[in-house]
């Protein structure tokens, strides 16, 4: 797997940092506008009352929790993945891992908003946080959302952290490239790293650290998130299998989420050389893996409802296996298992738009899967007299596709700001390559880029 | 700024519209004195009488401080007043012993209802179109004076129509002076899913034309006759305070009850046995009984005296009654029948009750003579758990003012097509008569019609004048509870709360346009206070030293044993002259083109749309359906997949009279040839919860009468239903399922 | 310490929902309209819950009235986050108001879908607010709401009681429902009184919890019909 | 003062310039070294020395799993509030917050110990924007005037160039 030579490295990973095409703008114009259509519903939403949104009794929760369920999800492959890249050393992991855990940071931001989003008051939402008032009183900690509060925040530290430790000796590069406005703001991000063998040395246990702390936070995060739903005495809701199966069902879901943003980022910032189709293959067989595994987890839950045969169980199980949730919950399968086997499973079909489809599929099955835990088990509790049916409203919808805005939005600034592929764990990697190799690289004389279409 | 503003202003600065405070604000508001002491946050209790039903349940109103919206002098201010809050069964009342129903809970809402009518009004658009100008009282009485002197001058009294609520009661006593000493015919009472009809039988069978009442707490086995009596029928809450300690209230004697009728009510729900039997035929079912009570020799014919008098054929033991014919003209197999027989004969005391859909057949009066005839067979009639009749005071008599009875008038729509002068009393007959009748048409052309009601409703939007009454709260509160205690009660208690508007209590009105027309009529009272007050001096006083009158200010009425001289004797109408045998109910429309048999019933929130314009009942889900705001058509499961009509479907309900379209209901509660709605939906101008709301059966109902009678036969329409389309949302259901179990396993 | 607790029987009730619109009365509960009742936003503290039972002919309609429990071991309690929903020391499941944020995790974790949630500002034309029950605060938009017992009566009567130095007698205290219910199927009292009617009546053979296999231990009992 | 340093093509090389430095009398901690990348592989990549850190994430995460366990129980029991039947301070429940602090307080500590060890933030005397393009700088920070020359001499590699810094 041929490395271009240390110098192209530079000029091809700063490129998007250096210049800027009219594409840019147009793109952060029609996501943004998105998003402030999301922020102008939800203003209204706070203002005339929560009755706009589609949520009714006795169905309490919809598309928000799904939502941010999905998000925090989609958050997990990115640490998870390049914290066991990382501990285990695996060479294939440097351009994937900022990738990884960029997704991880902004899926995380995202999710922690809905949180306050779906409070009926959120302009009380600091309750959540334990300060000392003179009212004495103080958050309930026996409560599954308290501890979602305290998860995510350390786990938004953690990766926030553990995404920014390696851009600092990235940011002393753009530094020295840089010139004018440019090399001042750097040189103050930089915060005068040198690269003595000192600081990388540093630097590079903090990151064993991190990576070894981050891991059972970032499975501590998905398993409290099941807690929300697994400690309420709900049909369907209320089974110990919640956790490992959020928690499956996250890395699934962010693996995914990853496949999607490393294919988009390949194709625009044209970086063929270094996203090779090994990276998608290995992560492909990843993908594979964590199917099953949710097969596995979805198939366990439903055979012991099925057995068990409660009879408010079954009445949800029914609902989702052939009454009105069956056609949503069959699409979720396809997705979510028919698809990734079918296209990841066959080494022909395992190429980068293979990839894509599945992880695509993936995103919209983990989706669906969030909603048909959610939205049935509430609708049909132990009382039938108190059955619900629950349709989603104009506001929610627009919030749930601005989330997608919000997180390429996010992406496409953050691929403006830093380097996407971390350009000193690179030069590492090439460094250890080319001992491997007997025969230096070279620069070898690949034309720098096709085209000039950079971002 | 607390946080909650500061995203409420980010909103709409980010429109750009300037945010408009709306009302005046707080420091601006101008507090006038308050005219009445009140200590603020303590309850005080008063008593009233709840004037919604016939049953006339006593009240205990908790007030307590409240700050209304005055407008004093041309400002407008806010003055603290002390207020109704809540209203409360009177525990001491011999009627409802303290609960209450939930239309009495919502009695309040006619008090502080927005749409209330507040002042005198004028009408100033066409007749009907419900455009009205305010005007004083004085020229409102006075343009009543001017039209009645008309009539005098003309002599034309007698072409006076009055309609109004109930002919019982010390207001009915008052109007009906009024039109005798004027010389106008008797005033219109027109209610109806009133018992004209089981009047009409109990005075035949047993000489008192009045509605019985139900020792229920004693009786060991009811059998009920398509009576709703523990939903809306006769006096509910009382009856529904019976069957709690009939079933529960012995220790180890359970009462048992049986319910017959061809759709499911919410009495039904509760029976131990619900019967389903073809319409019409629940007289035939009860023939049916007696015959086989007979024949076993479980009873003697002779016992049912008089009441047996009255069926053809009773002395000989019923022969034509035979169990087989009683099956093939009801339904119901002959071994339900000796089962249902037994049942009465063993578990004693038995009483059987007959109200609601079976009287109002073509052969309605035959079926409550019959049942008439089974009570007394039974030995029910004035015995423990048995059928009594609340002794009933005779108002002439305690007042010691000359009896008025003014002649009998005509039915509804000879009267108001004969009419010149229409007065109205708390009546809506345009939303309640059969279309037939032609009501509307023959308002119309009446040269001049007044109404006292609260509330602009079908038949006051026709009114030239409307002078508002006060609600029952602003008001002398009066009843005189026909049935529902065993003991004589006289309800009454004056004015709970300050009146909020500028309206007058109708009785002082009428007895004012009485002392100005060029003809006084010098009632025998100034006020309607000196009338109660004349009644309560003839009873004995209820507590030592102190009178009746002061008593009933304090507890809500006077109730006990009446003396003797002021009881209403049993009027000596003779029996029947000829003994009536069972005749088929007869339906309006051919069985072929109109296959189903239309099947309106008083709902459980509106009665018969009197009460849909308060919003606690428009939302309090329906005991059967769940459904809240909205109108329904019941249809049997099996007739609903035959029709291709699935739950929540628009269905098209078409009579030989009237079509009208509302969404379908698919209930296994229901016989296969019956189609149910409730009534009290589909006004067209009711204030602004009931406008437009649902669709009214009455609409398709043929005009046909119960024969001996002319109540109207409400339940005889024949109708054809169709689907027209898939749910269109206007039925909300309050529950998502109606079955427990989870059906079939796959 | 009391301990407060109702006793349903299913014999006496005849679902006439009597006791739906006095709680509506008692505690300002304010009426949502039409289109918002359509979308499932109705809010009834107390409902009268009937379930149809065979096929016609022989059909039977079962009634059950369901207002809130009032748990021992209340699921909805554990998971607030801000300590809105609690339970008292005389045995109510409280819920504060102004401490609710709205995040209406118990109305799920509820078994019973006993809790309704408020999705715009309570409102009442004029002049009905003169209704408006004064001890019984109102709720804003965004908050849960649900059956206190009447803790208002509750409260009120105590203090009575004890400025009048004698304990409660049982049955003074009588939520709304109670009182207006015409068949006196709903009984109120303190459990943990022996000889209070409540107690008796949760002692009959008849008595049963609701969804007892869920684990809350309710302090409603339902005597069933036979 | 004067700084002298010097740039070289590969890892190779600057390990030489560093072996003649040594050989000239400078010890380890006088010699500054600047590299793109860390090099794993050649002996002058491992002169940064040991760290405490390990231990001082433990610590703090000892320090995050103290405050959890106090801010749990003193709020838990300065007004304890029966909810569901739970005890006032129940343990499972509390365990999650307490996990969760823990691990917070090991991030911190760690992030608080890298930004204080590596001197992040503090401006250096020598630099050179080359060091990013792949060169490694080898070279001495503080000299007295008379020792430039001779380790000028000592750098002179082959092909780096030499500098001197004011």
């Amino acid at each position: 797997m041929s490395q271009p030579a240390h110098a192209r490295i530079n000029v091809d990973l700063l490129r998007p940092l250096l210049r800027t095409s009219w594409r840019f703008y147009f793109l952060v114009a029609a996501l943004g506008s998105i998003v402030l259509t999301a922020l102008v519903s939800w203003l209204s939403q706070a203002f005339f009352g929560f009755g706009v949104t589609g949520i009714r009794w006795p169905v309490y929760w919809g598309f928000y929790v799904t939502n941010f369920v999905f998000w925090i999800g989609i958050s997990h492959a990115g640490t998870l993945i390049s914290a066991i890249l990382r501990l285990v050393d695996a060479g294939w992991r440097r351009p994937v891992t900022r990738c990884a855990e960029v997704i991880t940071v902004f899926a995380l931001m995202i999710g922690a908003m809905f949180p306050i989003i779906h409070l009926g008051r959120p302009w009380l939402a600091f309750w959540l946080f334990p300060y000392p008032s003179e009212r004495l009183i103080w958050p309930n900690f026996r409560s599954p959302l308290v501890w979602d509060f305290f998860a995510i925040n350390t786990y938004l530290t953690g990766s926030v952290l553990f995404l920014v430790l390696p851009m600092i000796p990235d940011f002393a590069v753009v530094r020295d490239k840089a010139t004018g406005v440019r090399k001042t703001i750097y040189t103050y991000l930089a915060c005068g790293w040198r690269g003595t063998p000192r600081q990388w040395h540093r630097l590079e246990t903090a990151m064993q650290i991190m990576a070894i702390g981050i891991v059972p936070v970032a499975v501590s995060v998905h398993t409290i998130v099941s807690f929300d739903f697994s400690m309420a005495p709900v049909p369907m809701w209320q089974s110990t299998i919640f956790g490992p199966y959020f928690v499956v069902g996250a890395i699934f879901s962010g693996i995914a989420g990853l496949l999607i943003a490393m294919a988009v980022l390949r194709k625009v910032l044209h970086l063929q050389d270094y996203l090779h189709p090994v990276h998608f293959q290995n992560l492909g067989k990843l993908l594979l893996v964590m199917a099953l595994l949710w097969g596995y987890f979805v198939f366990n839950e439903r055979l012991v409802t099925y057995y068990g045969n409660g009879p408010s169980e079954m009445a949800v199980f029914w609902r989702t296996q052939r009454e009105s949730f069956a056609p949503l919950y069959w699409t979720m399968v396809i997705c979510n298992f028919v698809l990734p086997l079918v296209l990841m499973g066959i080494r022909y079909f395992r190429t980068i738009t293979g990839c894509v489809i599945a992880s695509l599929g993936v995103v919209v099955g983990m989706w669906l899967e969030r909603f048909l835990i959610i939205v049935p088990s509430l609708g049909h509790k132990y009382l039938p007299y108190s059955y619900g049916i629950y349709r989603p409203q104009p506001v929610e919808i627009i919030i749930a596709i601005a989330t997608f805005a919000a997180m390429m939005l996010l992406y496409v600034l953050f691929a403006k700001l830093v380097p996407i592929i971390s350009i000193w764990e690179l030069k590492a990697g090439r460094a250890s390559a080319s001992l491997a190799e007997a025969v230096g690289e070279g620069g070898d004389a690949r034309p720098v880029a096709r085209g000039e279409a950079n971002l | 700024m607390d946080r909650r503003s500061f995203i409420r202003l980010t909103a709409i600065s980010g429109t750009g519209a300037a945010l408009a405070s709306c009302g005046t604000p707080e420091n601006e508001l101008i507090r006038f004195v308050p005219d009445e002491d009140i200590v603020p946050g303590q309850a005080v209790f008063k008593p009233s009488v709840c004037p919604l039903c016939s049953a006339g349940c006593g009240l205990t109103v908790r007030l307590m401080d409240a700050d209304a919206d005055v407008m004093r002098n041309g400002k407008s201010g806010v003055v603290r007043i002390l207020a109704a809050k809540k209203l409360e069964g009177n525990a001491a009342y011999p009627v409802n012993a303290g609960a209450l129903c939930a239309r009495g809970q919502a009695a309040i809402q006619t008090t502080y209802h927005p749409d209330r009518i507040t002042q005198p009004l004028k009408r100033s658009g066409q007749r009907g179109d419900g455009r009205y100008a305010a005007m004083s009282w004085d020229d409102a009485i006075g343009e009543v004076v001017k039209q009645l002197d008309a009539l005098e001058t003309a002599g034309k009294q007698k072409a006076l129509a009055f309609f109004s609520r109930s002919n019982r009661g010390h207001r009915s006593a008052l109007i009906a002076h009024f039109l005798a000493r004027f010389g106008a015919p008797a005033s219109i009472s027109y209610d109806i899913f009133g018992d004209e009809v089981l009047r009409r039988a109990n005075a035949i069978s047993f000489g008192r034309e009045q509605q019985p009442t139900f020792d229920l707490p004693n009786a060991r086995h009811v059998i009920s006759f398509g009576a709703d009596f523990l939903g809306t029928w006769n006096s509910p809450v009382s009856q529904g305070h019976g069957y709690g300690l009939m079933r529960q209230g012995r220790s180890g004697v359970r009462g048992t009850l049986a319910q017959v009728e061809a759709r499911m009510s919410q009495t039904g729900a509760n029976a131990d046995e619900w019967v389903p039997a073809k319409p019409g035929s629940e007289g035939v079912i009860a023939l049916g009984l007696a015959h086989l009570l007979m024949m076993e020799k479980l009873r003697t014919a002779a016992a049912a005296g008089r009441a047996g008098a009255a069926i053809d054929g009773w002395s000989a033991g019923l022969p034509d009654y035979a169990p087989e014919r009683v099956e093939s003209l009801s339904g119901v197999s002959t071994a339900r029948l000796t089962r249902l027989a037994h049942a009465l004969a063993e578990r004693t005391p038995s009483v059987a009750i007959v109200g609601g859909a079976p009287l109002a057949h073509t052969n309605g009066l035959v079926t409550a003579l019959a049942v008439n005839a089974l009570n007394a067979l039974l030995g029910s009639v004035e015995k423990p758990g048995g059928l009594f009749f609340t002794p009933q005071i005779n108002l002439a008599a305690a007042s010691k003012a000359p009896a008025a009875t003014p002649s009998p008038s005509e039915s509804l729509d000879k009267a108001a097509a004969a009419a010149q002068v229409v007065l109205i009393d708390g009546a809506n007959p345009l939303f309640t008569a059969a279309p037939e009748w032609k009501l509307r048409e023959a308002l119309q052309q009446v040269p001049f019609i007044a109404s006292f009601s609260t509330f602009l409703d079908e038949t006051t939007a026709m009114a030239d004048v409307i002078l508002p009454d006060h609600t029952f709260l602003e008001s002398f509160a009066e009843a005189l509870p026909e049935s529902g205690s065993l003991t004589a009660v006289v309800g009454a208690a004056p004015a709970a709360m300050k009146p909020l508007h500028d309206t007058r209590a109708t009785p002082d009105v009428l007895i004012e346009i009485s002392q100005k027309l060029a003809r006084p009529l010098n009632l025998p009272w100034m006020t309607f206070e000196e009338m109660l007050t004349a009644t309560f001096m003839a009873l004995p006083a209820m507590t030592e030293g102190s009178d009746a009158w002061t008593d009933a200010q304090e507890k809500g009425g006077w109730w006990g044993t009446l003396p003797a001289r002021l009881v209403t004797q049993a009027a000596a109408t003779p029996a029947a002259t000829k003994p009536i045998a069972y005749a088929e109910p007869g339906f309006d429309g051919d069985a072929t083109q109109y296959p189903l048999h239309f099947l309106p019933y008083s709902s459980s929130a509106f009665l018969d749309g009197s009460l849909a314009h308060l919003p606690w009942l428009q939302e309090m889900p329906d005991p059967i359906t769940s459904a809240m705001w909205s109108s329904w058509v019941e249809i049997n499961t099996a007739t609903a997949a035959k029709l291709g009509i699935a739950d929540g479907d628009v269905v098209e309900i078409a009579s030989s009279h009237g079509t009208l379209r509302a969404p379908a209901v698919v209930s296994p509660g229901i016989a296969p040839d019956v189609v149910a709605m409730p009534a009290g939906q589909g006004h067209r101008t009711f204030t602004r919860y009931a406008s437009g709301r649902g669709a009214n059966p009455i609409e398709v109902l043929a005009p046909a009468r119960v024969e001996g009678t002319d109540a109207l036969a409400w339940a005889a329409t024949r109708v054809k239903v169709t689907r027209v389309s898939g749910a269109d949302g206007s039925l909300i259901l309050f529950a998502g399922g109606s079955r427990e179990e989870v059906r079939g396993r796959g | 310490m009391p301990k407060w607790g109702m006793a349903v029987d299913l014999d006496r009730c005849d679902g006439c929902g009597a006791c739906v619109t006095a709680c509506h009365a008692e505690n300002n509960i304010s009426t949502v309209g039409a289109d918002q009742a359509a979308r499932g936003r109705a809010k009834h503290w107390i409902r009268v819950e009937r379930y149809w039972e065979g096929e016609f002919p022989d059909v039977r309609l079962k009634f059950r009235p369901v207002m809130c429990q009032h748990c021992d071991n209340a699921p909805c309690e554990p998971v607030c986050p801000t300590y809105a929903s609690h339970h008292t020391p005389d045995g109510l499941n409280a819920q504060v108001y102004n401490r609710c944020i709205g995040t209406r995790y118990c109305a799920n974790a509820c078994p019973y879908n006993v809790r309704f949630f408020d999705f715009f500002n309570p409102s009442w034309d004029k002049p009905l607010h003169l209704q408006l029950n004064p001890d019984v605060s109102l709720r804003e938009v965004g908050v849960m709401e649900k059956c206190t017992f009447c803790v208002q009566r509750i409260k009120a009567t105590t203090i009575q009681a004890k400025s009048e130095d004698r304990p409660v007698k049982d049955g003074e205290i009588q939520p709304a429902c109670a009182q207006a219910c015409p068949s006196r199927a709903l009984v109120f009292g303190d459990l943990s009184d022996p000889e209070s009617e409540v107690s008796r009546l949760s002692r009959s053979p008849r008595g049963s919890k609701l969804l007892e296999d869920v684990g809350t231990k309710p302090s409603v009992t339902y005597l069933s019909k036979q | 003062m004067k700084a002298v340093y010097g740039l070289y093509e590969d890892g190779q090389a600057a390990q030489q310039a560093v072996n003649r430095l040594r050989a000239a009398g400078v010890n380890d901690r006088d010699i500054t070294v600047m590299s793109s990348q860390p090099m794993e592989d050649v002996e002058f990549g491992h002169m940064g020395g040991k760290t405490w850190m390990w231990w001082i994430a433990c610590g703090g995460g000892l320090l995050g799993m103290a405050t959890a366990f106090g801010l749990a129980w003193l709020t838990e029991t300065s007004w304890p509030i029966n909810v569901g039947g739970l005890p006032t301070f129940a343990w499972w429940p509390n365990l999650i917050i307490i996990f969760e602090l823990t691990m917070l307080g090991a991030i911190l500590a760690t992030v608080v110990t890298l930004v204080v060890s590596a001197r992040l933030g503090r401006s250096s005397t020598i630099y050179d924007p080359a060091v990013s393009d792949g060169l490694i700088l080898v070279g001495v920070e503080e000299t007295s005037d008379a020792r430039v020359r001779e380790l000028q001499d000592a750098l002179g590699a082959v092909r780096g160039e030499i500098k001197v810094v004011a």
